[in-house]
């Protein structure tokens, strides 16, 4: 379904949205954007790039698993744990960038598969996606276009919308998209003809502006199979802090740690916590015995690389990486993944 | 203030001095609120800032740090350096907006149990009125 | 800023003679910011070294680094690592040293002085030039910023943009060097702690208003703690995130092991974790910001030290950073200290 | 309601035999679903066992699948959740999830010969396997174990070794010599060397420390087994089991869904990451 919106009701169609949980991105005084709930404050949308990406709402930095008590009846001490799913109100999600919608698509095939997360999917099923097309580029390090993505790739969107000018011509995808649609359908308009080559037209010239570039990205996931004992890792990670930013301001980066959390020692009563975790800490992989497989920054940063571009491809035969560029933004250090890949393609050319 | 709110006191008294000094308070039949859950240590030098920062987030509403007074420390220094260390502690805390009265210091011999049992009265009376300590508490 | 082709010469030289493994020092970045940390092993490399206003990051991170591999191969290359250092970071080198964490020759450090000037800020600079990237950043003859941006030069006064402990800077060319590139030159400073006064002037409540709405955004990344040189322990008292464990460790120890806070990003958690590493700091942090400027998420971090540093100094005379013999602060003290706080 | 893939089912631990006492600490536990729930898995499966409060590990089902009333479990006391395990009594509640893994393909091994080849608490996963050849002994060819450990006090399963040399030839040996030892003094590796299992129609499955693991391959190709007659089990720090958590994997593969049970040849192909 293909309609169009005039700018100025932009805000009474998310008026109209009462029912759903709105997350739109605020800018702060310090001019950092970040999603926060809409209140009814105005909506500005010359949004760039949000710090913290759409997937701290699909996938929450802290969710709880179950929660465990024991109880002492008499001298007989009993457990019981109760499962606590989330119970999650219709949600929107809007200002979403197409690469943070590619991103939850990528989300949605590590969490479905064999073993469906509930957790996750109580979230994803309830929430819907409304992604601005990036007329311009929303970072100097964009490069989605490299890794078969695009400033206005449909995947994970329920609706797009593209700037052109007066109003945005929205393009729904999903039943999601229609329901939001219909919940203000005075507002939209049928798209004119010439609307439907505007659109076009910008499409195109957005793909011109991304700024980045990574040539050949396929066959540099094909040479990564054979540089997994290559001294490039260990040149290029000289500077890396092992901090966790790259990976959980990632869009697409899913790792997670459980862990029990105890409010009562005795008797005993807390959660089971699911909470971010990330490639980049020692204690990610270190064994009891204290025998660590990736026991270095070298092995560290190989490892954040071949799962994007080498091990996602070989299981969903698709970049984990949606160039964003988050990573390389606010690495505090500049470590820049496109760099190290040119190196990686030129490596013995 | 709920009139029956009674607030958590977590103290760490140093052996030698002032656990000694509740003690007496204690052998006298000395009355003094109950709010107290004395921590015996060794020295009031072993008092890590981290020790007073977990007592607030597990629920502490008041937290005491009692040591022997200035040249009487059974290590000769031990209360020296608390006096340093646990002074940069209250102004962080103080910064950072926990309500000044709920981390107090004391010196307290072996023989002082009636000033035990007062800094206690004195530090309830003045816990009473800010209610249950919710800052740093872990899920208040 | 200093012109630094001396210290290229000497580091040309000590490369080539072998008396450095490496040199740590400032390279082009590509990631929208100019500078970036450069490690240069060979001396054909040594022209990549630029020194600019940009050349933010503290370097001295990166002994903590030298240390730690070392400390994993069998037979390490023990000669110094080469270092360029601003006033600032050679006053983490100084307490490096003061706590015996790495020996004076293990380090051959090349001073470079910020002069009459300093660092940028990123976002004061992001502020000042909305929407454009800064491509190139030079200091004028009036010692004004020059910023190269797409769209041509722009000039902009120093202080609309220096970093905010380049105004309270307390040494802005270096305590300690082998090669000292630039000149002494005096600065007329800003009051010493002046921008902790916006937050020592507001209630208490508003203090905590303050920081525990900063401190609610912490995604727990850990960043300030891995970019700052004084935070070098193996094994973070604070959570499990770097467990040491070797051969060595019992089963019991594993199991004690106390986990003083949740890994969970909760307010109160992320509250204590940054109480603790305050109180680690105090005495040892010399305000090089390194922890606010790799924040991804822009927490002022560095009042939290800043206020426990203006304590030690007002409290005991405590200053940071310029002498390795000092004791450090919370292990000497004095009669006088005050102790009108204890009952 | 949806099956959550998180939640684990309640087990009651029926039996707690001590295995080795002193340092390495190892116990034998056997446990019963407490409301009769029906747990299907393969030999050389893991289960995720939940002690609440203090964590999750990922131990290996030492009994066979065959034996329907219990799951064992051998368990060396390591670090949190283990020392939370060992200090449990009968009657003490646990969470277990699963099964995990890909397990032990031995409907493919039919007809072959089977040599176990065990270190230390290596044995606890191999003992289902070498359970369940039993139990259909007429299936397979000769089976015959090599089993090692650091001292005679660390073998596990002491009393069950005993009676089942009365069943097949088990060849055990300790690092460094004993007054009483009767038997091959050195490691487990060498052992093997000096048994000399012959590669025909045999399958040889080890699992133990990855450092013995290393050497008892290299001595099976010395003695001509080929790279798709020699088995083994990969170890690595997992906390999901559902190959979601990123942090076990080698190569692309996770090993709490891809493995942890690899030929040689599989394994060799992929990245010496564990």
């Amino acid at each position: 379904m293909e309609k169009t919106l005039a700018k100025k009701s932009f805000s009474q169609w998310v008026k109209k949205l009462s029912s759903w949980s709105v997350y739109i991105p605020r800018k702060d005084e310090e001019g950092r954007w970040n999603y926060a709930e809409a209140d009814s404050g105005g909506v500005s949308l010359d949004v760039l790039q949000t710090t913290l990406p759409p997937k701290k709402i699909l996938f929450p930095q802290r969710e709880v698993f179950l929660e465990f008590a024991k109880t002492l009846a008499g001298n007989r001490e009993t457990l019981e744990i109760k499962e606590v799913l989330p119970e999650v109100k219709p949600t929107v999600i809007i200002g979403a960038r197409p690469c943070e919608a590619r991103a939850a698509w990528m989300l949605d095939e590590v969490f479905g598969g064999e073993f469906k997360d509930a957790y996750y999917w109580r979230r994803r099923d309830q929430t819907a996606l409304v992604g601005f097309a990036c007329t311009i580029p929303p970072s100097e390090n964009c490069f989605c276009t490299s890794v078969e993505g695009s400033p206005h790739s449909e995947e994970g969107l329920d609706i797009l919308l593209t700037d052109l000018g007066d109003r945005y011509y929205v393009q729904s995808m999903t039943a999601k998209g229609e329901k939001l649609i219909s919940a203000a359908k005075e507002l939209f308009e049928e798209p004119k003809p010439e609307a439907r080559k505007q659109v076009k037209a910008a499409h195109a010239e957005s793909e011109k502006k991304i700024r980045r570039q990574l040539k050949d990205a396929r066959p540099i996931a094909e040479k990564l199979k054979g540089m997994f004992d290559s001294p490039l890792w260990d040149e290029e990670s000289m500077s890396c802090l092992r901090c966790g930013i790259c990976t959980y301001l990632c869009p697409s980066c899913h790792c997670f740690d459980i862990s029990d959390e105890v409010d009562n020692p005795s008797p005993l009563r807390g959660q089971r916590v699911r909470t971010w975790d990330t490639c980049q800490f020692p204690d990610f992989t270190m064994h009891s015995s204290g025998h660590n497989p990736r026991p270095d920054k070298a092995s560290r940063l190989r490892q954040r690389l071949l799962h994007k571009f080498q091990y996602f491809i070989q299981v969903y035969d698709k970049f984990m990486c949606v160039g964003c560029g988050r990573c390389i933004t606010l690495c505090p250090v500049g470590i820049d993944i496109i760099k190290v890949l040119d190196k990686v393609r030129d490596h013995g050319a | 203030m709920a009139e029956d709110y009674e607030p958590r006191i977590v103290a760490f008294l140093c052996k030698w001095c002032s656990s000694a000094g509740s003690d007496l308070a204690g052998v006298s039949r000395m009355e003094y609120p109950p709010n107290v859950v004395p921590i015996q240590v060794m020295c009031s030098g072993s008092i890590s800032p981290l020790y007073i920062f977990s007592a607030f987030n597990r629920g502490a509403d008041g937290v005491l740090v009692s040591g022997c007074h200035p040249g009487d420390c059974h290590y000769i220094k031990g209360n020296y350096y608390a006096r340093r260390r646990l002074n940069l502690v209250k102004k962080l805390l103080e910064y950072v907006g926990l309500e000044t009265q709920r981390f107090q210091m004391s010196w307290v011999s072996a023989a002082e149990g009636t000033k035990y049992t007062q800094i206690i009265k004195d530090f309830v009376k003045e816990l009473k009125p800010l209610g249950p300590q919710t800052k740093l508490r872990r899920n208040p | 800023m200093a012109k630094i082709e001396d210290l290229k010469d000497e580091a040309r030289k000590l490369l080539r003679e072998g008396k450095v493994k490496y040199i740590i020092g400032y390279g082009a970045g590509s990631n929208g910011w100019p500078a970036a940390p450069l490690f240069i092993k060979k001396p054909e490399d040594v022209d990549k070294l630029v020194w600019d206003p940009t050349c933010v990051h503290n370097l001295v991170r990166f002994l903590v680094d030298e240390k730690r591999r070392k400390a994993r191969q069998r037979q390490p290359d023990k000669r110094p690592v080469g270092i360029m250092v601003k006033g600032c970071d050679s006053r983490a080198v100084v307490v490096l040293l003061q706590e015996k964490f790495i020996d004076r020759n293990d380090v051959y450090i090349l001073g470079v002085s910020c002069e009459k000037t300093g660092v940028v800020d990123d976002t004061k600079l992001a502020k000042k030039l909305p929407g454009k990237k800064a491509k190139k950043i030079e200091v004028d003859a009036q010692n004004r910023f020059v910023v190269t941006t797409e769209e041509g030069k722009t000039e902009v006064a120093a202080a609309e943009i220096l970093a905010e402990r380049c105004l309270e800077c307390k040494a802005n060319f270096p305590v300690i060097y082998d090669l000292l590139s630039g000149e002494k030159t005096k600065r007329s400073l800003d009051e010493p702690f002046g921008s902790l006064q916006k937050i020592e002037s507001l209630s208490a409540a508003d203090r905590w208003s303050f920081w525990k709405e900063q401190l609610d955004r912490c995604i727990r990344c850990y960043a300030c703690r891995s970019a700052c040189p004084m935070c070098y322990c193996d094994e973070c008292v604070v959570d499990s995130i770097n467990l040491a464990v070797t051969a060595e460790t019992t089963a019991d120890e594993k199991a004690q092991r106390i986990r003083w806070i949740q890994r969970s990003a909760e307010s109160s958690e992320n509250l204590v974790y940054h109480l603790v590493r305050a109180i680690h700091l105090a005495g040892r942090c010399i305000d090089c910001g390194e922890c606010e400027r790799a924040c991804p998420l822009d927490i002022p971090l560095r009042f939290l030290n800043k206020k426990l540093e203006k304590e030690a100094k007002e409290l005991f005379g405590y200053e940071v950073g310029f002498d390795a013999a000092l004791p450090a602060l919370v292990s000497c003290f004095r009669d006088e200290d005050p102790q009108d706080f204890i009952r | 309601m949806e099956l959550n893939v998180y939640t684990p089912k309640l087990a009651k631990i029926v039996q707690a035999k001590d295995e080795v006492v002193g340092t390495r600490t190892i116990k034998t536990f056997r446990t019963e679903f407490a409301n009769g729930a029906r747990f299907d898995y393969r030999c050389g499966q893991c289960a995720m066992l939940s002690v609440f409060g203090k964590g999750e590990a990922m131990i290996s089902i030492s009994s066979s699948p065959l034996i329907r009333d219990y799951l064992q479990f051998s368990i060396l006391r390591t670090g949190r959740v283990t020392a939370a395990l060992h200090d449990m009594e009968v009657g003490d509640l646990i969470g277990v999830r699963g099964p995990y893994g890909n397990g032990f393909p031995i409907d493919e091994w039919r007809g072959k010969n089977l040599v176990f080849i065990g270190g230390g608490i290596g044995l606890a996963p191999l003992w289902s396997v070498v359970q369940t050849a039993l139990l259909r002994k007429s299936e397979f060819g000769t089976l015959s174990l090599i089993y090692g450990a650091r001292t005679s006090r660390d073998l596990v399963f002491k009393d069950e070794l005993a009676d089942l040399k009365s069943q097949m030839p088990v060849h055990l040996s300790i690092d460094v010599a004993e007054p009483d030892w009767k038997e091959f003094v050195g490691f487990v590796p060498t052992n093997v060397l000096e048994k000399k299992p012959s590669p025909a129609n045999t399958i040889a499955i080890t699992c133990g420390p990855p450092i013995m693991i290393k050497f008892v391959i290299k001595n099976l190709k010395d003695l001509k087994f080929e790279d798709d007659q020699i088995y083994t089990t990969v170890e690595n720090k997992m906390k999901c089991g559902l190959g979601k958590c990123g942090r076990c994997n080698i190569g692309f593969h996770y090993v709490c869904k891809d493995g942890p049970v690899y030929s040689w040849a599989e394994l060799k192909k992929l990245p010496q990451e564990y």
